[in-house]
């Protein structure tokens, strides 16, 4: 079986985990993609770190307003019934549990939930931003990755090489091959992702997984 | 954005259980909600902890009473966390005939520790109360040459608030100093309710002027005109 | 002599103490009276710890407000530049430093500069409220009272017996007799108010007192 | 009201002395005052020490560079307290170079930090960074059976701030996500100069949305159109 990344798998799974009423912050990058495949059926409130609730889809052309941008800097809109808030307010939803879920990105991501996503020393410096205050604060963090790396290596380990995020905070890691979930210092393998099989992932993966009893193969083509 | 559930009063008050840590907006019962309080009263329920600036106005001598001085004088708090009963006799006699525990707290130190739980923060230091009878049981701790007190964040169960309006999502818009406490304590409990003079559709409100924001607000209630 | 306690002077004083934009808030009682002394060339900043700036005058019979109120619940105004904000702001200003001066009422103030005027153990006990913010707070601390209780006793005293509000907080002491600095562990005298004298200050005040060198008669009938 | 002096944008800079701490509103150069900044470039005052979300925007590749990212080019900046770098390579460089201290502070943090400051805390108890090298030389405190690190607050010496609307006497009120940390650096600083689209008469802004207070400013700046 060959690996073929898929990011379209991770954020459509983590998208329909959501429901009506949710507050969810999206991490910059491939969690906020996440953003484009809720279902219709669906009402969730999208939390920017930069000073709002509401955040809408990107503006109509013709309708860009330089001074209303997501936490990267891309131009945005505000849905109705959203609201712009200071950076301290900003955080306090954030840090004091007030997001339901947050998705994050993964340099590494380990079986005892921790994460490392915003450093790599030597080489790259970027600073952490929200994210500290995301994985820590978030009632539910997911963390969104390929599950391998360029060579190969899978992003889920054992024990996390680089600076840490945040300790002991990520409840849920969906790849593109499985979803996973935290429980007691291992990763429980909810469901795995057709064409992949437990075995495979079983085997690929450089970490202590275990099947849950229910278990099941889900189909996000 | 999903409509937050319109209560009556009643329905409200049936959210608040025996025993919970109540926190209630307003000073002096300006900025209180009064219908809420009214029905908890109706409710009687027992063996709360009330979180509030005061206690209202309660003159024994004309007989003077308003808003949580109404559930004080039945009894209905176990704890009474606050900045000031100076308004209210009966607090006071409560407290001095052991009936009732009052515990005072400066009232920047107040906003803080529920603004901290709202947060997210474990606590915060300040400088207020270094020195005094607030200083006891408290860790003090020295910052940059300055000694402050670690003051711990105060969560509640249940909020009981007052706004001017609400769209229905739950976003708020206070009426001037009506404002006061409320804000902090949406974003310190579980359950937040919120009596408003008006309710309208959301979408209408200015996102640069919404004070609390709709994901705080759990219930929203329709004062009396 | 015969001592008359006259609030009037204490207040007049005061007011004469400010400047143009001075930001300024006056404790409940004998403080709030300040206010209504201030020179009509002179534009300072009333803040009410409930929750606003712009502190104006007792509305006009037929414009009151019940949800315009100063912290002692009596109906006032707001002048135009005024705001409102809730009471964590309205602390992080009095608290943070950005309160000029603040007027406080008194039972006890000692040559230390602590500050006792929000309990008697036993007897009264309203609570603080915000006494203990303003006292550490504002830039300034001024204790307004009469120089002598009901028994006679000068509130001036060496060491407060009451439970303290702050701790070597209080900079300027104003009472019907004089005008005082607190400086290096003593109350300095530097104004005495027609018709007391300085020996009369001296010998009737239960505290030690340097007279400042340019201490002065003044005359606020 | 006491109206607040307007200056021009090069009278602004020439308020920031050599050595400043000098927090600068914005993120990713949203809610940055450009034209104070472009004037601190002209001014060229060195050694200063920033306090900034981030350091916005610097491509080397493309030339694009936006906000404070024109201070760090023209190497005004000892020491930058800032959440994220990952958008100026320029910064990047100075760090790994050794030409200018680079404090990373995780952005509910300093956002709290600076907060703090303006508040006249000492600081404040945040699980954020627990375990992870934020937590390097700071006191772990555990509150109820977790554990906080404890966060100084931090001031600065002049802030530089961007809002929509002024009035006379300084209220402001700001423009979207342009609000950002703007409102919390208003407090923590001694000298407090605002970049605004527009200065209206004293007393013709809603007192329920003025954002931050007249008496927070000290300086005015009109922004060119």
């Amino acid at each position: 079986m060959e690996y073929v990344p898929n990011k379209e798998t991770i954020v459509k799974r983590i998208a329909r985990f959501f429901k009506d009423g949710d507050v969810v912050n999206l991490g910059i990058g491939l969690p906020t993609l996440v953003g484009n495949y809720v279902p219709s059926d669906v009402t969730i409130v999208l939390q920017s770190e930069n000073g709002f609730l509401g955040l809408g889809p990107a503006p109509e052309p013709g309708h860009e307003d330089p001074m209303l941008t997501n936490a990267g800097a891309g131009l945005v809109t505000i849905l109705p019934g959203g609201c712009f808030f200071d950076s301290a307010a900003s955080f306090g939803i954030i840090r004091g549990g007030h997001l339901d879920y947050t998705v994050l990105g993964v340099l590494e991501v380990d079986q005892e939930g921790n994460l490392a996503n915003y450093m790599i020393p030597g080489k790259m410096i970027p600073g952490m931003g929200g994210a500290m205050d995301l994985t820590v604060g978030a009632k539910k963090v997911f963390a969104a990755t390929q599950h391998f790396d360029a060579a190969g290596r899978s992003k889920l380990v054992k024990r996390c090489s680089l600076p840490l995020t945040a300790v002991k905070e990520v409840d849920y890691v969906v790849t593109d091959v499985g979803f996973f979930e935290l429980r007691a210092g291992t990763f429980v393998l909810r469901e795995f992702f057709k064409p992949y099989t437990v075995d495979y992932i079983l085997e690929k993966t450089d970490a202590d997984i275990v099947v849950d009893k229910d278990c099941a193969e889900v189909d996000l083509n | 954005m999903v409509a937050k559930p319109i209560l009556t009063a009643d329905e409200a008050a049936a959210l608040v259980n025996e025993g919970d840590v109540v926190m209630v907006g307003g000073f002096l019962g300006v900025g209180s909600p009064g219908a809420i309080i009214d029905a908890l009263v109706r409710k009687g329920t027992k063996g709360l902890t009330l979180v509030c600036n005061d206690t209202a106005l309660h003159n024994p001598k004309t007989g003077a009473i308003t808003m949580v001085a109404h559930l004080v004088l039945a009894k209905q708090f176990r704890k009474m966390i606050v900045s000031h009963i100076g308004t209210n006799g009966e607090t006071q006699r409560q407290m001095n005939a052991g009936e009732a525990e009052v515990e005072l707290v400066p009232q920047g130190t107040l906003a803080e520790r529920i603004r901290a739980a709202g947060a997210g923060l474990g606590g915060i230091l300040t400088p207020t109360g270094v020195g005094t009878e607030v200083e006891k049981g408290k860790s003090v701790v020295e910052v940059d040459g300055r000694a402050y007190l670690l003051e711990k964040a105060l969560r509640g169960d249940v909020a009981l608030l007052r706004a001017k309006t609400a769209d229905r999502a739950g976003n708020l818009i206070y009426d001037k100093t009506g404002r006061n406490f409320n804000p902090l304590m949406a974003t310190a409990c579980r359950t937040v309710i919120v009596e408003v003079d008006e309710i309208v559709e959301t979408g209408t409100l200015d996102p640069e002027t919404v004070v609390t924001p709709s994901i705080f607000v759990t219930h929203l209630v329709l004062a009396a005109k």
